[in-house]
């Protein structure tokens, strides 16, 4: 992977919660890297982090009870034009380390470097405040632009993003539009101050499939005009297949596989990735063929199993599986995966390779 | 140890052969969940327990009552004993409350007068339930004209002077060898249940449209069933929280009643009347309101505390 | 829309008929009249004290004649105060409770806000113990109480505040506390656990991560959300309030309308009891049409009904 | 945003008024002849024709003069009224005017006494204290009359004597008798017979006449202004008097001014300049605002803090002409029996009551009409020449008529409640008593509060066994205590009745001899005490907040305050 | 195959408030105008359309939730809409409804043994033991443990809890079950799980489903027949073996079209048919037909004329003039 070309690198961000019942381990020791101009793809189970570790770089964790234990969110220094936070030698050198960033610099990332799409367009927008509103506060807030302005920005925004009237609409609430076109609002509100990483949480999973493919066209649209990376998380393979460069498959709070695109779907090294590609009926799949699922649930992260977190449901788990949890190892060009199964004493498992 | 790849063994070591082979499935094909088996009221139990205002609350309730109870018993006075030459003695070792403007030891009086705030500050809860949360949820999971006609009742009743009511309720109540306390309670009850029924309609009239509602619904459920066991259980937050704001209010309401002549008669005296009559001389004698308004303030604290341990206790949602 | 308004106008008119109504025939129940003394009056003269006011005249027409007399906006004339009409009384007091009704209001809409913020903020902190700690004082400690608190402190002792009476703006604020005391409570309690739902809400998630502040987070998007549930309590409290509470204004010597409510019972003024019922009923009917009113203009959602189908 | 802002404002707005006040209320004053008193509670009125009680005495009384004045000494003195001549058969008064003026400058005349009196007299005025004009001969007939179109008919009686009524729709009205008309001028027995000379006839020689004439209900009324403008007292503006002060502003609920009046005839004698009365309901925030030095005089006083405001100086008890009495139902067992009443009379220790309960100075009552009111003797006493009529605290003579009665030690007695209205102070003396019955006679009751309208049913349809009352005196006679107990009077109260009771009071009524009327009248309160139908418990007093500015104060036994003479220091 | 219910012409309008507050014009919701369908004994029937499109409003008039505006519900020959109240009440206990959102439609108070239990209890089959006893029988049915009765919803995971929705949908042995959406809020690796279990159930217990949901790949997959609905009318009925290859409605195929496939290669070489705008409002339909505000093939005629459902032979009915 080119290091040089690097917009962020998650490193090592652990994220529990202390509840009530104990201590949920969400995110451990996690670690992805996002290339500049690049579409990252995160699949993985409600429950498995995902969102936890996007929450984690925003650092907008609700705490308590949730803390961020270790770890470090290296960013691009010289997009952010904070000198003072930069890190001047070491492996990350010209990198700002966003958990370490005092709350107000923080803000100023938010929104304006990075900026997010949450999961339900119905929810994620204020019902008592002009969609306008919504629109213009963050690049007022940073400074981009003065009121009148961010309101012709917007309009251009809300154009961009296709909703009719823009100039009218401005002066709508959010009930006054439909689930796709808030969604959209999402989005032009995301870009609207031109962030370097746009942050996408599941973005069509509460939509109708036929809002849910305008929505990803748009974002693909978008992708080509605009110079951001975007990290779009998903439960569904099929949404990330169409956009991703890189897919990162999570679960449990870990990272069980990452590969680019092709190669993962192509030659996915995890019997996880493997279930929940045979797990989704395929439209142009010829005949009523029974459906294989990934049996069993999640695991509790408050008492996670001992060894390899998704031993419990995996249908080639082996005693080590249940001892002992496998390293993310290197299976190919820029291909990781976690699974016992690559390793060379292990049974041969079709689709598997060996590495030593 | 790392290999190229990037395999890593806890004490340098590779694994034996036998620690590949398929591990043995024991779980079945039931899917389990995590999390101590323990019963819904064990469970609830344990975690009012976690909650330590939750606990002094409840233990200074049970004080409270075991006091009403045995109190006045063990007191070498009595709440009527008037002693004429010991009028306004400020709190001593022998009276420590002091004596009122008839030498009576205000200790007894305050753990007497335990009895009947007690009791009006129980009933009046109780009353909350039965005829507010009723009336509010039949308003508000019939709906419609029902809701309208019903809530139009609440606001007429609103609407007429309560002191006209209760002076009616005096003449009716007058020789009728009726218990002063029932009294009371038929007075707060006619009153106190108005803004109850509002805040519970509000609360249903969101909660009927969830689905598990309509589930309930589904399976034939009649709908009394859908409303008493799954919209009013789901509403008791903010029931609970309106009933712990009315039940002061209702403990000062009775010294109101007794004042027009619908409470327990003189010379027994609820702590509300206690506090009301040691208002009068408040700047001499400040400990004739300071302690019964106390105890009031004390009750107020404890059940509170303890209402909102449990509504958290024994809301499931919240367990997590 | 016309017809929606004159539709709730009526259903607000038949409730206050309806009140009307229940109040004379219940108030004729009473024990007593408006003419007795301990030192009882003469026959006679009592006989000429209902001559004039029609006292003599049967029930039925009594009411008649009231509710004509009402629909043309005449409450008649004080049996108590013979020289004054129940419109006067009304016209002298409701100002003066309303005035003092309003600041209630602020102080409560004021204090309250800003506390069960503050605690919802640093929930289970010391300070949300605190508030919660303010807020059951407030509910616990009743106005007669509180009210003479305030005036020894503030006005014997600090001698900071006049104790009573009315007419200068100081003569305001130890009344306007006391009255404000249970609402502040009441709104405390009620904006601390809206304001904990409201910001679990993914809106104030979507706001924080646009990078604004943390005070345009509270104020902006969460504030408004919150007045929803207050506005809700806020109508009844602020009828009541505003029509005076007879305890403070008795105790602050204050010449509000909220007296004349349990004296004129007391009296048996049946005049002024009617007058001051209805102005009152009226006042809490128009308060929750009012209620709603802000209601939809603060929750825009409420404007446009959509069910939703699917 | 802007709602924040305006939050803040207000609250900086009422920071900086709370920081205002400290400069007003330590304002130093100088000795300015003005005084604030606190009424207790609003006037229901201020046309003295249709005045109720001493709320409405206390504002009329500053702002009209009558025939006369009481003194300090309770005796009626000069006021508008220069001289009189009364008739040697007691009955017929003839005042002479002075001349005095409106304060709209019309003279003050003969005629607007006269009208004043036969408006409080007239039917449709409704005035409830036209009872005080009974005494005028044809007073009480007119006042009684029936009115049709503009004139008065007697109202007809049958051949027994009842009044006849018909229905009329639902009511029964009275039937007047065509044939006996009453022509106020002609047949109410109060004449001008110029502007300067007013002469009024009574029914019967009435000792205390010329008290009366000093009464609200009395003062003339400014004929010119009253009969053409019926909202003439409704307020200020048309309010025509002709007292020592004028009414200048009337803040109802809140507070009333008064101005020295300079067309007074006796402004010489008048020095305060003004006058604020406040209407403070509340007692403790009465004593409150006279702590605080917004109020010199008030008239009520906390119970609790009385003993100590007293030997402080800053509350003076003035004597008060009333009776603190329990009555019994004598038409209940047990209480029909004399000896029950009486063992019960006995049984309570008045002394107690007065000196740890009341603590207002009151003085146990022994008998029934209280000190204060003249004998037939000049500077002699009613009470003290009537003496007392049993012991307190007489436990013993108490439990051995009880046991005459057939209930020894208490034994048998039936249960009963004691009836009182809300009022910390009557259950404070209630508890009192019931602790002293069970005590000293072993008698249990149970007491039993009622809201005032309902208390006074109750009370008036002998629906009770023992219920606490009151008496305030209208005058200065005992006649005000005594005539009331009269057979069906109408505040009796206790079903009690007794003839010769009856003919001592009428016989009174009729006598004009002081000597005999006064004996014939002792006569009658030992009757009353004999039979015991009532059980006084203290005679009232008054005590006054006042600050040691004010001097000259005045406040009659009956309640009434007159701030002519009074001043500040 | 023997007909078990059968729409005719049902119509649910329902009346909404457009005008806010304090302007109260009733307007008249068209959710549901003019559905006609059958459903065989044992069959699988899919319907499919966009939120919006009046499915789920069928499926609870159907349960009877809601009462038709207009039109009949015919169940094994009873109409259902002239039952008494009664009777009603017992043929509820044949039909059952399986909900979306698992997280909603169960009581958060009750302990899954309550939940389950509760249709038993409220027509009082059987005695507390046999009742608790066929509690951990259909909890063993949807593959969950027996033991876990006494639990709660919010332990559950959203699988878990769909699968104790089925057991209560079960409990009465019901014939046909209409199933709302109830995969579409699991996760892709769930929903598999769940609907084997559908599958399964079906199999053993003999059930009709009328199977709700808008991702076309699901229904297609369980279905054997697919409606496919569009702004409260049917506009396509097909086998669903036969509705990938031969979609002859517009809005069927821009449906498929959507449908994302877990393969990039061939995601990013597909040309997809996305529909330009929002579902129209149903209070006020297009003219014509409905889906020409959206049609890339719409033609003048769309506006004037409604489409009628046309037999394309073998059961295939396309509501299209240009269908073909």
């Amino acid at each position: 992977m080119d290091e040089t070309n690097l917009l962020m690198r998650i490193d090592g961000v652990t994220t529990n919660f202390h509840t009530y019942a104990g201590i949920v381990h969400a995110v451990d020791d996690m670690t992805i890297t996002v290339p500049k101009d690049s579409v990252v793809g995160i699949v993985g189970e409600s429950g498995s982090g995902k969102s936890v570790t996007m929450m984690s770089v925003m650092r907008l964790i609700p705490s308590p009870p949730g803390r961020i234990e270790s770890g470090h969110v290296w960013f691009d220094g010289a997009t952010l034009n904070m000198a003072d936070y930069v890190q001047q030698e070491g492996p990350n050198r010209g990198m700002v380390d966003l958990l370490s960033l005092p709350p107000e610099e923080m803000m100023k990332v938010r929104g304006r470097h990075v900026s997010m799409i949450f999961q339900d367009p119905m929810v994620s927008l204020n019902p008592v405040l002009t969609i306008g509103l919504q629109m213009t506060e963050s690049m007022v807030a940073h400074g981009i632009a003065d009121n009148e302005e961010a309101w012709k920005r917007a309009i251009e925004m809300l154009a961009l993003v296709s909703i009719p009237n823009p100039e009218e609409r401005m002066r709508d609430y959010p009930h006054q539009y439909s689930g796709g076109m808030r969604q959209r609002v999402m989005i032009a509100m995301a870009l609207s101050c031109s962030p370097e990483l746009v942050i996408a949480d599941e973005p069509t999973t509460s939509l109708d499939v036929t809002v849910q493919a305008q929505i990803l066209e748009l974002m693909k649209e978008l992708k080509t005009k605009l110079k951001s990376s975007v990290i779009i998380i998903s439960h569904d393979l099929s949404i990330v297949a169409g956009m991703a460069d890189k897919v990162v498959v999570m679960y449990a709070g870990r990272v069980l596989e990452e590969a680019d695109v092709y190669d993962l779907y192509e030659k996915p090294g995890h019997p996880y990735t493997m279930g929940l590609m045979k797990s989704v009926p395929r439209l142009d799949a010829d005949d009523r063929e029974r459906l294989v699922p990934i049996e069993g649930s999640p695991p509790d992260l408050l008492a996670p199993p001992a060894g390899c977190k998704f031993a419990p449901r995996c249908q080639y788990a082996m005693e080590i599986c249940c001892k002992q949890e496998p390293p993310l190892i290197t299976i190919g060009d820029g291909h990781r995966a976690r699974c016992f199964l690559h390793h060379p004493a292990a049974p041969a498992v079709p689709g598997f390779v060996k590495v030593e | 140890m790392t290999t190229k790849a990037g395999w890593e063994f806890k004490e340098g070591t590779l694994p034996d052969a036998g620690a590949f082979a398929p591990a043995s499935k024991n779980s079945g094909d039931l899917q389990q969940i995590a999390g101590r088996p323990t019963t819904y009221w064990s469970d609830a139990i344990r975690r009012v327990r976690r909650n330590k205002l939750a606990v002094i609350g409840f233990w200074v309730i049970v004080a409270l009552f075991v006091i009403a109870i045995v109190g006045p018993m063990l007191s070498p006075y009595t709440y009527a004993e008037q002693d004429l030459t010991n009028t306004y003695q400020s709190p001593t070792l022998r009276h420590p409350f002091g004596t009122d403007q008839l030498g009576r030891d205000q200790m007894t009086r305050v753990l007497y007068g335990s009895r009947i705030s007690l009791a009006v500050g129980v009933v009046c809860a109780a009353l909350n339930f039965a005829i507010g949360v009723t009336y509010g949820g039949i308003a508000a999971y019939f709906g419609g004209r029902v809701d309208n006609i019903m809530m139009r009742i609440v606001d007429i009743l609103y609407g007429i002077p309560t002191l006209i009511i209760v002076i009616l309720l005096t003449v009716l109540f007058k020789d009728r060898g009726v218990n002063p306390l029932v009294n009371v309670f038929i007075a707060i009850g006619l009153t106190y249940w108005l803004p109850m029924a509002r805040i519970v309609r509000g609360e249903i009239l969101s909660l009927k449209e969830r689905e598990f509602a309509l589930a309930a619904k589904t399976i034939g459920a009649p709908n009394n069933r859908i409303l008493f066991k799954h919209l009013i259980p789901n509403a008791m937050g903010p029931i609970i929280v309106t009933v712990t704001l009315e039940v002061p209010s209702a403990i000062f309401t009775e010294a109101f009643l007794s004042y027009i002549g619908l409470g327990v008669s003189a010379p027994v005296a609820s702590w509300g009347v206690l506090a009301s009559d040691g208002t009068e001389a408040i700047r001499s004698f400040p400990y004739l309101v300071v302690f019964p308004a106390l105890a009031i303030s004390l009750t107020m604290f404890a059940f509170n505390f303890l209402g909102d341990g449990l509504r958290d206790a024994l809301d499931p949602r919240l367990r997590q | 829309m016309l017809k929606f308004i004159l539709q709730r106008v009526l259903s607000m008119i038949l409730v206050v008929l309806i009140v009307a109504t229940a109040t004379f025939f219940m108030m004729r129940m009473l024990p007593s009249g408006p003419f007795a003394r301990e030192k009882k009056l003469p026959a006679q003269i009592i006989q000429n004290l209902e001559a004039r006011y029609h006292l003599d005249d049967p029930l039925w027409k009594q009411y008649i004649d009231y509710m004509g007399n009402l629909v043309r906006g005449d409450l008649g004339p004080s049996f108590k105060y013979t020289n004054r009409t129940v419109n006067s009384i009304i016209n002298d007091g409701f100002p003066v409770s309303a005035t003092l009704g309003v600041v209630a209001v602020l102080l409560s809409v004021a204090i309250g806000i800003p506390l069960g913020i503050w605690g919802a903020l640093k929930q289970n902190g010391w300070q949300d113990n605190f508030v919660m700690f303010i807020a059951l004082l407030g509910v616990s400690v009743p106005n007669f109480i509180m009210a003479v608190l305030l005036m020894l402190v503030f006005g014997l002792w600090l001698h900071v505040l006049p104790v009573a009476g009315w007419g200068s703006v100081t003569q305001v604020i130890l009344p306007a506390f006391t009255l404000a005391g249970y609402p502040i409570a009441f709104i405390a309690r009620l904006v601390r656990s809206s304001m904990i739902e409201v910001l679990r809400q993914e809106y104030i998630t979507t706001a924080r991560a646009k990078g604004i502040s943390e005070r345009l987070v509270i104020l902006r998007h969460a504030l408004r959300n919150i007045l929803i549930p207050v506005v809700t309590v806020l109508g009844p409290l602020i009828a009541s309030v505003f029509t005076g509470s007879f305890v403070v204004e008795k105790i602050f010597a204050i010449p509000g309308l909220g007296r004349y409510y349990v004296t004129s019972i007391n009296d048996r003024d049946y005049t002024t009891i009617l007058g001051v019922t209805i102005f009152y009923s009226a006042l809490l009917v128009f308060m929750n049409f009012l209620v709603d009113l802000t209601y939809a203009w603060l929750d825009p959602r409420i404007r446009y009904v959509e069910r939703k189908v699917s | 945003m802007r709602r924040v802002l305006s939050v803040v404002l207000m609250v900086a707005l009422v920071a900086a008024s709370l920081f205002g006040a400290v400069s007003c209320s330590t304002a130093s004053k100088a000795v300015v002849q003005e005084v604030t008193y606190n009424l207790g509670t609003e006037p229901a009125t201020i046309d003295p024709a249709l005045s109720q009680g001493i709320p409405e005495a206390n504002v009329i009384l500053q702002v009209f003069d009558g025939l006369t004045r009481i003194d300090k000494d309770n005796m009626p003195q000069p006021a508008i009224a220069e001289s009189w001549v009364i008739s040697d058969d007691q009955k017929t008064y003839t005042f002479t005017l002075r001349d005095a003026v409106w304060t709209n400058g019309t003279p003050v005349t003969a005629y607007d006494f006269e009208y004043a009196w036969i408006r409080a007299l007239a039917p449709e005025t409704a005035s409830q204290y036209a009872y005080q004009l009974y005494y005028i001969k044809g007073g009480e007939a007119f006042n009684m009359s029936v009115k049709v179109e503009d004139k008065y008919y007697v109202q007809a009686v049958d051949a027994q004597g009842n009044p006849v009524t018909k229905k009329q729709g639902d009511k029964d009205v009275p039937v007047p008798d065509m044939t006996k008309e009453i022509v106020p001028s002609r047949d109410v027995a109060v004449k001008a017979l110029d502007d300067k000379t007013l002469q009024v006839t009574l029914e019967s020689p009435t000792v205390y006449f010329l008290n009366l004439t000093a009464f609200p209900t009395l003062m003339p009324v400014c004929k010119a202004v009253v009969s053409t403008n019926d909202k003439w007292a409704a307020d200020v503006t048309n309010f025509v008097t002709n007292g020592p002060f004028t009414l200048t502003e009337w803040s109802h609920n809140d507070k009333m001014t008064f101005v020295k009046n300079s067309t007074y005839w006796d402004k010489d004698s008048v020095k305060l300049d003004k006058i604020t009365y406040l209407m403070v309901t509340d007692e403790s925030t009465a004593l409150s605002m006279f702590q605080n030095g917004q109020m010199d005089v008030g008239s009520t006083v906390p119970l609790a803090e009385l003993p100590k405001l007293v030997a402080s100086g800053d509350a003076k008890i003035f004597p008060y002409l009333g009776t603190y009495y329990y009555m019994f139902n004598v038409t209940k067992k047990p209480f029909d029996d004399v000896r029950v009443r009486k063992a019960l009379t006995l049984a309570i220790d008045r002394n107690a009551i007065v000196t740890s309960i009341t603590q207002g100075g009151q003085v146990a009552a022994l008998a029934y009409v209280p000190y204060g009111i003249a004998d037939a003797t000049p500077g002699s006493d009613f009470r003290r020449v009537g003496g007392t009529f049993y012991k307190d605290n007489d436990i013993a003579a108490a439990k051995a008529l009880l046991a005459e009665a057939g209930y020894p030690d208490g034994k048998g007695f039936p249960a009963f409640t004691i009836l009182y209205n809300t009022s910390s102070a009557h259950k404070s003396i209630a508890e009192a008593i019931q602790q002293m019955w069970s005590k000293n006679l072993g008698i249990t009751c149970t007491l039993k509060v009622e809201e005032w309208g309902v208390y006074l049913d109750d009370r008036n349809n002998l629906n009770y066994e023992v219920a606490r009352a009151g008496w305030i005196g209208d005058y200065m006679d005992p006649n005000t205590f005594l005539d009331m107990f009269v057979t069906n009077g109408g505040n009796n109260g206790t079903g009690w009745g007794n003839k010769a009771y009856d003919a001592d009071i009428a016989k009174a009524k009729a006598t004009s001899d002081p000597v005999a009327r006064m004996a014939t009248l002792h006569d009658a309160e030992k009757i009353l005490m004999t039979d015991m139908p009532i059980m006084p418990v203290y005679f009232y007093t008054n005590p006054v907040l006042i600050t040691k500015h004010v001097m000259n104060f005045y406040q009659s036994t009956l309640g009434f305050v007159d701030w002519k003479n009074a001043y500040m220091e | 195959m023997e007909t078990i219910l059968k729409v005719e012409h049902l119509k649910k309008y329902f009346s909404v408030n457009v005008g806010g507050p304090f302007a109260r014009h009733m307007a008249s919701l068209k959710a549901v105008d003019d559905v006609s369908f059958e459903v065989g004994r044992g069959e699988t029937v899919g319907l499919v359309g966009e939120t919006g499109c009046g499915k789920t409003t069928v499926g609870r008039t159907i349960v009877g939730l809601y009462a038709p505006t207009a039109g009949t519900i015919t169940y094994c020959d009873e109409n259902l809409c002239a039952l008494s109240r009664e009777a009603m009440r017992n043929v509820r206990t044949k039909l059952q409804m399986i909900f979306q959102d698992p997280y909603a439609s169960l009581d958060p108070r009750e302990t899954v043994g309550n939940i389950i239990e509760e249709p038993m209890d409220i027509f009082s089959i059987g005695s507390m033991a046999e009742r608790r006893e066929r509690v951990q029988e259909l909890l063993r049915i949807v593959g969950l443990n027996p033991e876990h009765a006494n639990r709660f919803p919010h332990e559950f995971s959203g699988g878990q809890r769909q699968r104790i929705g089925i057991a209560r949908a079960l409990a009465m042995n019901p014939e046909f079950i209409v199933a709302d959406e109830p995969i579409s809020a699991l996760d892709v690796s769930i929903q598999a799980q769940i609907v084997n279990m559908l599958e399964d159930l079906q199999q053993r217990l003999g059930l009709t489903y009328l199977f709700i949901a808008h991702d076309l790949a699901m229904v297609k997959h369980i279905s054997d027949r697919v409606l496919v609905a569009y702004l409260g009318k049917i506009v396509e009925i097909d086998e669903s073996r036969n509705i990938y290859k031969h979609p002859l409605h517009p809005y069927t195929k821009a449906l498929l079209s959507a449908v994302p496939i877990p393969d990039p290669r061939i995601e990013r070489r597909r040309q997809r048919i996305v529909l330009k705008g929002d579902l129209p409002s149903p209070i006020n339909p297009p003219s014509g037909c409905r889906f020409r505000t959206r049609c890339p093939i719409a033609q003048p005629v769309c506006a004037e004329q409604e489409p009628e459902l046309r037999d394309m032979g073998s059961g295939h009915m396309v509501a299209c003039h240009f269908a073909g």
